[in-house]
């Protein structure tokens, strides 16, 4: 299952006004991998990603994504490379369609110069319909294509997080890093969102999760990332994860 | 030099008596009000009510400007502000209303006093000596610091000494800790616009004790005291204080460096993008926990 | 007769310069959440470069293409450093741009005759030798006609993918830079193209008034561009149009009834003047407090809600 | 030793109180449409030590923000001895007697030690230098601190000063949001020894907790909350040793270790 690490952590820290909400913590990803980043309240988690993604700048370490450095580059640029993360509270742009919010995601769209969207009418309508259509595809596959037509804010909590994802889908992403994709989300249709996280993995999509929903993450996770007060306490298989007493003491506390 | 000094020493302490309540009304209230410096304009035309009409000293009329400035504010509390926030409105929506406030209330006073400068009716003053130091100024100057300076400290005291003034700093740090403390966070805003609402009005009319009167002599002041109080950190009572005087003493003193009279009021405010650019969170913000 | 046909044709020409300006407005606020509270010194920019230069000898489209281009540039040398600024501080470093502006055009009296203003520039359609009422309907035509065209510019360009960037910026501009958008550059673009179109509308100002000065340039121009786009419900060109016509045709159409009756009420020009600025004060509140999405939005439209 | 290792003592037996608090059917979120908690019930009677505990996102923060009226419930009730609590204002429920710490931003902290601890005591009535020496005593380490800005304390200081500044008030009932949270291993056992203390001197108290273990072995009832629902509810002792409790927590990882 293993390929070359595509994503590459290395003794990466963030420090809030003396805190530190993560310290040398250090991973890959390999291609292919679907790796679950789990740990309590407070543990640093989202810190992490958004350093990551380049939310926050590093207070020490390097990124890299694909053997690029990610670190140094603006935020906006590493979608661009292939890694697209998405919210922990779903972020969808309430007040443009579910189909708008699907197109405006495409990359190297001609009409998004102010030159292409003024005097190439004809390849800007081309492009746009080449992209409703893999639009439609996409939300037909997570069943929102009834929706398309429908502001984005019209939708349910577990219909934005599959929103969320599909609008991902469209950078066609190498990795795709989810923050907490079964928060709110109903049972059934976490079984889905489980369903469509391998599919796409077998499509050769690398994940990193971050979830809180501990029965989803062991089944469908490769491999666990744990962390608690800022600091990576266990990376393994979920069959050692949930053997080593660091591990269950970080959670249900230590006991006397 | 010096005075220059001196003079921007006396519209700096006016400044900042007026910014304290923009920047309080701030930091409790998340509150940018674009209506502040009419009621700085609002005190001045009261104090030239009262000369005019009863023949009071200009001073004399600050206890009355006080109160006219401090009920106008609990009535827009009342009327505008309270049910904009229980309505969770956006800051945007809460600029835009209170630039209508600022229309309404500098177009009542142009209503009834017209659009032209006008002057206390006093006898003129000459400028003297101040404390033996090599500067003058008019009586009106003098008391116009004086009391700039005693309000100041006033305000210090009542935020570091009262429990009111106590409980308004806790309310800045956290309002929703400040109700689940029991305290009573609409009776707390109330004072918060009193005190505000009042020492703006004060301000105006010390302000209208150093230059003529017009409808849009606050207006013209919020500039300034925009940038006071984001130089001082925004929300931050004595951060607007220091950052009064400096812009009182930069916009003066750049006058002394040969930079027109007219554009005093560019100078105020290159210097409040300078600091902006410089210090984003203000020059005294640091001090701030979360 | 004709005075009461002079009047109407003033109501139209004065919204839809006005309309002009705001729709500038509305791409910056209504599409792209941008906070301008000085667009009426790029108004004054392209005004003033305009009639400056075609005083001195350049023909008049070089002379408003120099205007247009100038408030555009303008726009940057502000947007540069303060669009990164939380929505209140860019409201307040805007406005302070623009009487920074007022200021300056006030005093340097050797280049702009400073508070006098200036009369006597060349206007279009002179050379046509058309009657002052020809010319006042010519010039409607000419407004109508920009309108017209920066209404379809605006509609294409904002129903295209590029407008489509602006929107999710001023949904969530985090999640848009999630994916992939440089929206730094989206903004600036905004802002410029935005200004530009306050440039122009400068410019039919100054061929309406056939007189400039410093006072027609008051932050209050930029508050009624603001009342006018609520009103109409930021987002909406067409709302932005509908809702100059409303405030012109409404504040102005009733002006002489108005007047005529309060003067008789023993008010001066200045005291119905005041009157009328102060329910525009009142009735920005009210909007705010009950219809923050404009008289034609719709809720779900919300345009002030974040 | 403390009262946390009393086996089966007093603290598993719960006190035969009246009903203090009784929440009913509670239906509450931030977004429209979105409801975090899904109809959650619960009871606290007089004198007892409550703990709510249950994953991340199961809802029992946002619980807490409805009982103290920061945010209003779409439905349910709350009844506080008697009276209706949904539609009063946070401070009228202080009043009442219900004191809440919340489990972040807990203390003014631009507000010296002192600052914080005077402005709860006027709101508690006359008598605030008696007030705030009682609260001293009662968290001594306080006392170096007083002139310090709440901002510069350490995590358990500041949960100190924020427990003391809540107990100024003489509160009937205390409210607790993961006291022990971001705490070091040597802090966590004092804070949890000044909980039990606190409620042997009579306090009633409610309390979320991450720290599960620790806090059902202290207290007399626990719930458990799921997905915004009550998943179980027993005495302390017996939910730590369900399955089920486990189970919510870590899958089935705990059981198998067992195993």
């Amino acid at each position: 299952m293993t390929g070359e690490a595509l994503l590459d952590v290395r003794a990466v820290s963030r420090q809030f006004e003396g805190f530190w909400a993560v310290r040398g913590v250090s991973f890959t990803v390999p291609q292919h991998q679907i790796a679950g980043l789990i740990g309590p309240n407070g543990a640093g988690k989202t810190t992490l990603f958004n350093v990551v993604t380049r939310y926050l700048p590093p207070s020490g370490g390097e990124i890299y994504f694909a053997g690029t450095r990610l670190d140094t580059l603006p935020t906006y640029s590493a979608p661009g490379l292939g890694l697209v993360r998405t919210f922990q509270i779903s972020r969808v742009f309430s007040r443009m369609t579910v189909l708008e919010n699907m197109l405006f995601a495409a990359p190297g769209q001609v009409g998004e110069g102010l030159l292409g969207a003024l005097l190439a009418p004809r390849r800007v309508a081309r492009q746009e319909k080449e992209l409703r259509e893999r639009a439609m595809d996409l939300l037909r596959y997570f069943r929102l294509d009834h929706m398309a037509q429908n502001y984005a804010g019209a939708l349910s909590g577990g219909q934005r997080k599959l929103l969320e994802m599909a609008r991902a889908l469209m950078l066609n992403p190498r990795m795709l890093l989810l923050d907490e994709p079964m928060a709110g989300v109903n049972p059934a249709l976490k079984e889905q969102l489980l369903d469509y996280i391998l599919d796409l993995r077998s499509k050769g999509i690398t994940f990193l999760l971050i979830e809180h929903d501990i029965d989803m993450i062991m089944r469908i996770c490769d491999r666990i990332l744990v962390m608690a007060q800022g600091e990576l306490i266990a990376d393994g298989t979920p069959d050692q994860v949930r053997r080593d007493p660091r591990v269950i003491d970080a959670y249900l506390g230590a006991s006397q | 030099m010096l005075q220059y000094v001196a003079n921007g020493i006396v519209v700096g302490a006016i400044i900042a008596v007026a910014a304290i309540g923009l920047t309080l009304v701030y930091s409790i209230l998340r509150l940018t009000n674009f209506a502040h410096g009419d009621f700085v304009t609002l005190g001045a035309y009261t104090a030239l009510f009262i000369n005019l009409g009863l023949g009071w000293r200009p001073a004399a009329a600050l206890p009355v400007a006080f109160v006219v400035g401090a009920a106008l504010a609990i009535l827009l509390e009342l009327l505008v502000w309270r049910k904009m926030r229980q309505m969770r409105a956006s800051m945007v929506a809460l600029i835009v209303a209170s630039i209508g406030v600022a229309l309404a209330l500098r177009n009542l006073l142009v209503f009834f006093y017209g659009p032209s400068p006008q002057n206390f009716q006093q006898p003129v003053q000459r400028a003297t000596p101040f404390l033996g130091l090599p500067v003058t100024m008019t009586a009106d100057q003098q008391f116009a610091l004086v009391a700039s300076v005693v309000l100041v400290l006033a305000v210090h005291a009542l935020l570091r000494y009262t429990t009111l003034g106590k409980t308004m700093r806790a309310l800045s740090d956290n309002t929703d800790l400040a109700w689940v403390s029991g305290i009573d966070v609409d009776r707390v805003v109330t004072w918060t616009w009193i005190i505000g609402g009042g020492l703006a009005a004060v301000g105006g009319v010390l302000y209208g004790m150093t230059r003529p009167l017009y409808p849009e002599l606050g207006w013209h002041l919020l500039l300034p005291l925009f940038a006071a109080i984001i130089l001082g950190g925004i929300g931050h009572p004595y951060g607007a204080i220091a950052g009064g005087f400096l812009i009182g003493i930069v916009q003066e003193v750049s006058v002394y460096f040969g930079v027109p009279v007219e554009y005093k009021i560019a100078v105020g405010f290159v210097a409040m993008i300078v600091a902006l650019l410089l210090f984003p969170r203000g020059l005294f913000g640091e001090a701030s926990y979360r | 007769m004709s005075s009461y046909l002079m009047y109407i044709i003033n109501v139209v020409t004065t919204a839809a310069v006005y309309a002009v300006f705001v729709l500038g407005l509305n791409l910056q606020f209504g599409y792209t959440g941008i906070v301008n509270f000085g667009h009426v010194a790029f108004m004054a920019i392209g005004a003033y470069t305009t009639v400056l230069l075609s005083l001195a000898g350049w023909p008049l489209i070089a002379a408003i293409a120099a205007g247009v281009l100038l408030a555009a540039l303008a726009s940057l040398l502000i947007g540069l450093p303060a669009l990164r600024l939380r929505e209140d501080y860019l409201a307040i470093t805007t406005i302070g741009f623009a009487e920074v502006i007022r200021i300056i055009i006030n005093n340097e009296v050797e280049l702009t005759r400073g508070p006098q203003g200036i009369f006597r520039f060349p206007l279009p359609f002179e050379s046509w030798g058309l009657s002052p009422l020809g010319w006042r309907v010519a010039f409607m035509i000419l407004c109508l006609l920009t309108l017209a065209a920066v209404y379809l510019l605006l509609q294409r360009l904002t129903n295209s993918p590029w407008g489509r960037v602006l929107k999710a910026i001023r949904e969530d501009e985090d999640a848009a830079i999630a994916l992939g958008k440089n929206t730094r550059v989206f903004k600036l673009w905004s802002l410029a193209l935005g200004s530009a179109i306050a440039g122009l509308s400068g410019v039919l100002l100054a061929y309406l008034l056939a007189y400039i000065n410093p006072r027609e340039f008051l932050p209050l121009t930029t508050f009624t561009g603001w009342m006018i786009m609520v009103l109409g419900g930021a987002g909406s060109n067409v709302g932005v149009m509908v809702g100059s016509l409303l405030y012109f045709g409404l504040f102005s159409l009733t002006r002489p009834l108005e007047s005529s009756g309060l003067v008789a009420l023993g008010l001066t020009g200045q005291q119905v003047g005041a009157l009328r600025v102060i329910l525009i004060g009142i009735f920005l509140v009210v909007l705010m407090m009950y219809r923050p999405q404009g008289l034609f939005g719709r809720k779900e439209e919300l345009s002030l809600d974040r | 030793m403390n009262a946390v290792d009393q086996q089966d003592g007093a603290r598993t037996g719960a006190p035969a109180g009246a009903e203090m608090l009784v929440m009913e059917d509670i239906v509450a979120g931030y977004v429209p449409g979105v409801d975090i908690l899904q109809g959650v019930s619960l009871t606290v009677r007089q004198g007892e030590l409550v703990s709510i505990i249950g994953p991340n996102g199961a809802g029992k923060s946002t619980l807490l923000k409805v009982l103290m009226g920061l945010l209003r419930p779409r439905r349910g009730s709350i009844r506080f001895q008697g009276r209706e609590l949904v539609g009063l204002k946070p401070s009228a429920i202080v009043a009442l007697g219900l004191s809440y710490v919340p489990q972040v931003r807990n203390v003014f902290p631009n507000l010296t030690v002192r600052e914080n601890l005077e402005i709860a005591a006027a709101v508690a009535g006359p008598g605030a230098p008696q007030r705030i020496q009682r609260i001293l005593d009662i968290f001594p380490d306080l006392r170096d601190k007083l002139r310090s800005k709440a901002g510069t304390l350490s995590g358990g200081q500041r949960q100190m000063l924020a427990m003391g500044r809540a107990l100024i008030l003489e509160p009937k009932l205390l409210v607790l949001d993961e006291p022990s949270a971001g705490l070091a291993p040597q802090m966590v056992n004092a804070v949890f020894q000044k909980i039990a203390e606190i409620n042997e001197q009579g306090c009633t108290i409610l309390m979320i907790e991450q720290n599960a273990r620790r806090a059902l072995e202290m207290s007399h009832r626990g719930y458990v909350l799921d997905m915004g629902r009550n998943a179980v509810d027993d005495t302390g002792r017996a939910l730590l040793e369900n399955p089920r409790v486990v189970e919510l927590y870590l899958g089935k990882i705990a059981q198998q270790q067992d195993a």
